[in-house]
């Protein structure tokens, strides 16, 4: 009786799980100005094929929590809980996430937003246009986020006119195109909700309308999410109930609870051990667009910077890095040759003129040579700094360095003093043409972050040169995505010539999980590692 | 020597004779294993340069999670396998046993000398002196000395001097108040009265009539410590506030390894090994001397 | 007869082989006498009073063999159990240092009624009277307000009077006193003296009297065994043996006690060091510190001879 | 006795504010927590601001003043990651903490003692080696690499417990065998000695003397007075409890003080490692002191001390 009941249930989530991996949104056309989202304007699933009860607890362990709050300014680890105003798609495009559309004016200046009708948060307050200014407001006076500033009214914004309900407008002083990647960082917060019960009260329940709501959080142990089934898109919603994340700071112990069953999702940085785990019978899956890994050279345009001062020493480093090696090794070929910065391949702006330096023993020693290095020096040693859990790595790309003939030394810094050092404000007594090690994870837009790392503005202090900064103001200050993306791609070049940024590969973002209680993962898995977990589905039996 | 005894008469009499023999042999052992053991490691340590087959900090990527020889896939090249990024275990075992027995040593002497002198104060003069003493010993004795130095650890950043400081900030309270004891048995013997008469000052005493008896106590002392800062600077390691990289420590070897040790044991093994050895070897050796010089002193 | 030891032999065995502490030793205490066991400290006089409370440390002390019969019964072949129900009732002792042989931690009335306790079957409404009875028996003023003191609260000599206390609580049939007055200052040592006969007396309590000083042996003894390197080399009744000693060993011992009526200012102490228990020399034990040793002294020992009813001396010279 | 420990306890409260300074002051020295709370953006000048608003613009005396008075007012101050009061984050870990080195104390407490008095009775004797050998095992190998074991051991291999976490009592076994597995060692081995110089003295034979069992002998009169010296170590016993907590705490995901305080002091959280060091010393010093008191009880000679 029971197996028979179960044939169409099967069925049914069958056509679910084909439909929502044949709805990969479509490009916006090139010539129209009118973006709109596609998954969102049909209710096909709806009625009378109900999507199952999500039912069951995924499990998950992190090394840490990082900033102890929910308020979307301020981190957005499982921002989850809310919707963006805009999302990236797989092209790395951008769709509307509470918008079902929005219109951009001839003259690039007024963003017109249409919002999705009928969207609600979890405590059933509908979603308004109300909120969304209220979000985008509150986001952009943030303090601590490091995208907010581009929001910011000092940046490039005049005002903000609720038209009804579901229609917004956002008026700036030139065209930005590029604002759509802060829009995508922007989370909608119930304004209502917010004003009834204050700012530390909302953050303590926060309410959202993203594929998760909130359910509890015992600060230093555990963050628990249940799916939110009147989530607007109904073949996004999670398939298991909650979501359960464990603060576990002790890889031993993370490893152990993977092994015995007691979590279901294991992040690695070896991926040698991620491997071996792998050869036990744990799959593994891919989430998100590749991370990267590489050096900043900060302040190197000052004398006082030392060796690195030299661009080809700076050149020599990339030339006497065995890419291929360490993608075959270290990362038991999970990842490419590449990475800078922010910019594995397909992301906005790449082209090859970021590909990575062949390994050139010769070419490198010729150019240390050239440098009259070490001699030419008065302080011939070549500092880089990491946070300890980038230590073996750091060793191991240093001895490239070392058999070059470089002197280079590590600097192991615990993660405050890590991010104190990271260049922003006048150059610390020391710090000067110290390299810092950078690993990304996967992120869909670095425009704003580029300006971070390659403009006289930005807060790295790697470079400080005025034809870059000239082209970045070129990306900035267009009306289309398209010749954003082209502009982007010109900076991107040229900054590259400057080695003040060198990539070592672009790797596979990855994790393990059980197979006995997860069978595979369909939907945004290209998008991060969140709404990976979201399209997580059920081992069925 | 035993040949000489008269026969057994009784069954327990022959029980014992048997373990007279067999407790003779254990007490050589006891005294030579551990001997042997710690000269060895200082051997080591001395001419690490030498001995090591292998640069200590070189990764050689290609080479990495090799198992030591005896086991399938291991490789001549490297007695003890290899590390997560290809360093040889052998290498940075005898490269460690500089860092740990150094580290270990100068705890020693520094929180040896530090207790030694507020020992003998406050043991010969007593008094009020003897009585503030002792209370900052006390208190430094039940203080978790891990707080103070993961404080100190940050403050002043990681490193072989933050290691020795924090183990030696409250490290010294453990000889004060052992040599305080033996120094005020020792101030109240006939000697010392005899010293004071004959018109000797107070350093005099101190130096030339209470410090010559205490080194006894003091020597078992310091030799049980060895092992013990070794064990305490793995401590710190685990916490990340150890000897920075890419120095080899015992301790940072064993805490490195540690995620590994479901599939690649050996990188926290075998240094777990050399620390267990070596505590122990302190430890019989602390007896041994304690047992030759002075059994009175059982309590340590 | 209360007490009959037979060839007794105790030793120890200890990591550098076996010490023959208590060497073949035979005496008797009758009942209402004092016997005293006189001798170097280490000649094993203790030893042999440890031996018949069969509490020798363990597990090194061992008695080897010979009989210890008390009231009839052989001490040696008691099981631990039994052993202990004879201990504080039927035999005691008292140890010699007073400062120690309290616990500090417990009341005097604690430590003597446990005692009480242990033996007698009282209900709990009197053993107080009878803590207090004994604490009189040993002359201990003010008993009740005694009883909730603690041993610290005690002078040196009212300390040994609760051990003696202590060890009489049950009125046992032979106490045996470990050099109880060593500690104690002359004064004292006199009064404590004179409270043991005063206790024999009402108590018919046999004593063994172990003491390194001929002193006392001559003001409490009734008879007195000397022992040298674990062996009684001479016995006789007090007055005998101060009259006329036979082993030069305990010829030597009287010339060195000091005696107030002699004018000569020099005390006699007898040459050399008793011989290592370990290392026991061939014949003679006393050989080596003997001034009148013949030839065959060196060869062979002693045997025991009978030289009247309550004499017997082990001397090759003493025929 | 009252006046004795009316000195104690003024000495701790003069320990107690000694400790609190250093901590500070080693604080203060080791970074500025307003470049971490900083977002990358921010000018020198706004970094200035945040410094402001926490007070961190003063100098260290006025703000050593300022904290020392808070503290009196029993204020904690606020987490400067989380702006949150500390006194909630204390309050959330410390029962849990607690609830670890509670049992972990006692059981350690009651083993040192039954194994110490054990071995001391039946010295030289099988029994007494084995004891001696785990006393030495427990002190021969690092904290965290035993508890790793254990895990791999028990959680993986066997899967007779579970890794992480404390939801059943099952989760108890782990961490607490392993912290007892450190800290009763070296109590276990001052019990042994203790017992044996008290088995030697001259009272215990006299105990035996009066033909009392040899558990009253060893239980009532032995054991009271090698109580007194073990008195004195239970409170140096006390950091290797903390220590061991930090250590286990992190390796079975114990969400306690422990953890709390290797997370703040990476983040130089300072108020939150000021509170926990602080909520420690108080502990620390409310133990020793009562330790103080249990002597009194214990030997009478300091009972009756009228000084």
């Amino acid at each position: 009786m029971k197996k028979w009941f179960l044939v169409p249930l099967f069925l049914i989530l069958a056509t679910i799980m084909v439909f929502t991996g044949c709805s990969t949104p479509v490009a916006t056309t090139t010539t129209s100005t009118t973006h709109t989202t596609t998954t969102t304007t049909t209710t096909t699933t709806s009625t009378s094929t109900t999507v199952a009860a999500p039912y069951g607890t995924l499990t998950d362990v992190a090394a840490s929590f990082g900033y102890d709050t929910w308020d979307p300014s301020l981190v957005t680890s499982w921002a989850q809980i809310y919707q963006p105003i805009m999302r990236t798609t797989q092209t790395q495009a951008f769709e509307g996430d509470v918008l079902s559309s929005w219109d951009i004016s001839a003259d690039g200046n007024t963003w017109t937003f249409h919002l999705l009708p009928n969207n609600k948060f979890t405590n059933g307050d509908p979603v308004t246009a109300a909120d969304v200014k209220f979000s985008i407001e509150r986001f952009a006076a943030s303090t601590r986020s490091p995208w907010a500033p581009y929001l910011r009214a000092s940046y490039n914004f005049v005002s903000m006119t609720v038209v009804d309900t579901l229609t917004l407008t956002y008026v700036t002083a030139h065209p930005e195109a590029t604002l759509m990647a802060c829009f995508g960082a922007t989370y909608v917060l119930d304004k209502t909700e917010f004003d009834k019960v204050g700012e530390a009260a909302y953050f303590k329940n926060p309410v959202g309308s993203g594929p998760w709501k909130f359910s509890d959080y015992v600060a230093g142990t555990s963050i628990k999410l249940e799916a939110n089934t009147g989530y607007c898109r109904p073949a996004e919603v999670p398939k298991f109930k909650y979501y359960v994340q464990l603060l576990v700071p002790e890889l031993a112990t993370r490893i152990s609870m993977f092994k015995t069953g007691q979590c279901d999702i294991l992040g690695l940085d070896d991926y040698a051990r991620m491997k071996s785990l792998q050869d036990l019978g744990m799959p593994i899956q891919q989430y998100g667009i590749n991370g990267t890994d590489s050096f900043a050279f900060q302040w190197s345009w000052l004398p006082e910077a030392g060796a690195v001062h030299d661009i080809r020493i700076r050149q020599a480093m990339s030339y006497a890095l065995n890419r291929q090696e360490i993608c075959d090794t270290w990362y038991s070929g999970y990842a490419i040759p590449g990475g800078r910065f922010f910019e594995p391949q397909g992301i906005f702006g790449y082209s090859d003129a970021l590909a990575a330096d062949p390994y050139d023993v010769v070419k490198a020693k010729q150019l240390i040579a050239d440098a009259n290095y070490p001699a030419a020096f008065s302080n011939p040693t070549i500092t880089i700094f990491c946070q300890s859990s980038d230590q073996d790595r750091m060793l191991y790309y240093m001895s490239y360095w070392q058999a070059v003939g470089l002197q280079v030394k590590l600097l192991v810094k615990d993660t405050a003093t890590y991010w104190s050092y990271l260049g922003f404000g006048p150059p610390q007594t020391d710090n000067k043409g110290w390299i810092w090690f950078w690993k990304s994870w996967s992120y869909p837009n670095s425009v704003y972050h580029s300006a971070n790392m390659y403009t006289s503005k930005g807060v790295h202090k790697t470079t400080n040169d005025a034809h870059a900064d000239e082209l970045y103001a070129a990306v900035v200050h267009q009306s289309s995505y398209q010749a954003a993306w082209d502009a982007m791609t010109i900076f991107q070049a040229y900054v590259a010539t400057l080695y003040t940024n060198i990539g070592v590969v672009e790797y596979k973002a990855l994790f393990l999980y059980n197979p006995t209680t997860i069978s595979s993962f369909t939907g945004r898995s290209f998008s991060d590692y969140a709404s990976c977990l979201q399209g997580a589905n059920h081992v069925t039996h | 020597m035993l040949s000489t005894l008269p026969t057994a008469k009784t069954k327990t009499k022959k029980q014992y004779r048997g373990v007279t023999r067999v407790t003779r042999v254990i007490q050589k052992l006891a005294f030579w294993v551990p001997l042997i053991i710690m000269i060895a490691m200082i051997i080591l340590a001395i001419f690490a340069n030498f001995i090591a087959p292998h640069d200590p900090n070189l990764p050689k990527i290609t080479d990495r999670y090799t198992p030591p020889v005896f086991m399938e896939g291991g490789k001549s090249e490297y007695l003890l396998g290899t590390d997560q990024i290809g360093r040889d275990i052998l290498s940075r075992l005898i490269y460690g046993a500089r860092v740990s027995l150094s580290v270990s040593l100068l705890v020693i002497l520094i929180t040896a000398a530090i207790g030694t002198m507020l020992g003998i104060a406050a043991g010969y003069s007593g008094g009020r002196a003897d009585a503030i003493i002792m209370r900052v010993v006390d208190m430094a004795l039940s203080f978790p000395g891990l707080l103070l130095a993961m404080l100190l650890a940050v403050a002043i950043g990681p490193g072989f001097t933050t290691v020795v400081l924090a183990l030696s900030i409250l490290g010294w309270a453990g000889y004060a108040r052992m040599i305080r004891g033996e120094a005020l048995r020792i101030s109240q013997s006939d000697f010392v009265a005899q010293a004071r008469v004959n018109g000797a000052s107070g350093w005099r005493i101190m130096t030339r009539h209470i410090f010559p008896n205490i080194i006894n106590s003091l020597i078992v002392l310091m030799t049980l410590q060895v092992g013990m800062m070794i064990l305490a600077e793995a401590g710190l390691s685990y916490l990340g506030l150890g000897i920075t990289v890419p120095t080899p420590s015992w301790g940072a070897m064993v805490s490195d390894g540690r995620a590994n040790l479901d599939n690649a044991w050996w990188i926290s093994l075998f240094p777990g090994v050399c620390i267990g050895l070596v505590v122990l070897s302190g430890n019989f050796l602390g007896d041994w001397i304690r047992d030759k010089l002075d059994p009175r002193l059982r309590q340590l | 007869m209360v007490l009959q030891v037979e060839d007794l032999h105790t030793s120890f065995f200890t990591k550098m082989g076996e010490v023959k502490a208590v060497d073949g030793i035979s005496f008797h205490v009758r009942e209402r006498e004092t016997f005293g066991i006189v001798g170097e400290s280490g000649c094993g006089k203790s030893v042999t009073g440890l031996s018949i409370m069969r509490l020798l440390p363990e597990p090194s002390g061992q008695i080897v063999s010979g009989k210890i019969i008390l009231e009839g019964k052989n001490l040696v072949e008691l099981s631990k159990k039994h052993m202990r129900a004879y201990r504080g009732k039927v035999v005691s002792m008292i140890l010699q240092d007073p400062m120690t042989s309290l616990n500090p931690v417990y009341t005097i009335g604690d430590q003597v009624g446990e005692a009480v306790r242990m033996h007698q079957d009282l209900p709990e409404n009197m053993v107080e009277a009878e803590v207090i009875d004994v604490l009189r028996l040993l002359r201990i003023p003010a008993p009740e307000v005694r009883l909730k003191e603690y041993p610290f609260q005690l002078s040196g000599g009212m300390k040994q009077r609760v051990v003696g206390a202590i060890a009489m609580s049950c009125r046992p049939r032979l106490l045996i006193a470990d050099e109880p007055t060593t500690a104690l200052d002359a004064t004292i040592q006199a009064q404590y003296i004179a409270l043991f006969e005063d206790i024999q007396e009402k108590t018919n309590v046999a004593i063994i009297f172990i003491t390194h000083d001929f002193g006392v042996v001559a003001r409490i003894c009734d008879r007195v065994g000397v022992m040298y390197a674990g062996k009684i080399i001479e016995t006789a009744p007090t007055r005998d043996i101060f009259k006329n000693p036979k082993h030069p060993y305990t010829i030597a011992l009287i010339k060195s006690v000091p005696q107030l009526d002699k004018k000569d200012d020099r005390l006699f102490s007898i040459e050399g060091q008793p011989p290592s228990m370990m290392n026991l020399p061939k014949g003679c034990r006393f050989c080596p510190r003997c001034h009148v040793a013949l030839d065959i002294c060196k060869e062979q020992e002693p045997p025991e001879v009978k030289i009247s009813e309550n004499r017997s001396v082990s001397c090759w010279r003493v025929k | 006795m009252v006046r004795f420990i009316i000195i104690r306890l003024l000495q701790c409260i003069v320990a107690f504010f000694g400790i609190l300074i250093i901590t500070f002051l080693l604080l203060r020295v080791s970074g500025d927590p307003a470049a971490l709370l900083a977002s990358p953006n921010f000018s020198p000048e706004q970094v200035q601001a945040i410094r402001v608003e926490l007070g961190l613009d003063k100098s260290w005396g006025e703000q050593l003043g300022i904290y020392l008075n808070q503290v009196a007012h029993g204020n904690l101050g606020e987490s400067l990651l989380q702006k949150k009061p500390v006194i909630t984050k204390i309050g959330d870990a410390l029962p849990n903490t607690l609830k670890l080195m509670v049992p972990s104390f006692v059981l350690a407490m009651i083993l040192a003692f039954i194994l110490g008095v054990l071995a001391a009775t039946y010295r030289d004797s099988w029994w007494d080696n084995i004891v001696k050998f785990l006393a030495v095992l427990g002190q021969a190998l690092p904290g965290f690499w035993v508890a790793i074991m254990a895990v791999l051991i028990f959680s993986v291999q066997l899967q007779w417990l579970p890794v992480a976490g404390m939801d059943t009592p099952a989760n108890y076994i782990l961490p607490v065998s392993t912290i007892v597995f450190f800290t009763m060692p070296g109590m276990m081995r001052l019990v042994r000695s203790t017992m044996l110089d008290v088995l030697d003295s001259e009272y215990i034979k006299m105990a035996r003397i009066k033909g009392l069992p040899e558990r009253t002998v060893i239980w009532k009169h032995a054991l009271r007075n090698a109580l007194i010296s073990p008195l004195t170590i239970i409170g140096m016993l006390l950091p290797g409890v903390v220590t061991g907590a930090v250590i286990t705490e992190q390796i079975f995901n114990w969400p306690g003080m422990g953890r709390l305080l290797v997370e703040a002091t990476f983040a130089r959280d300072f108020p939150v490692v000021q509170a926990v060091v602080i909520i420690t010393a108080i502990l620390v010093l409310g133990i020793n002191l009562l330790i103080d008191i249990s002597y009194a009880w214990v030997d009478p000679q300091i009972r009756f001390q009228r000084t």
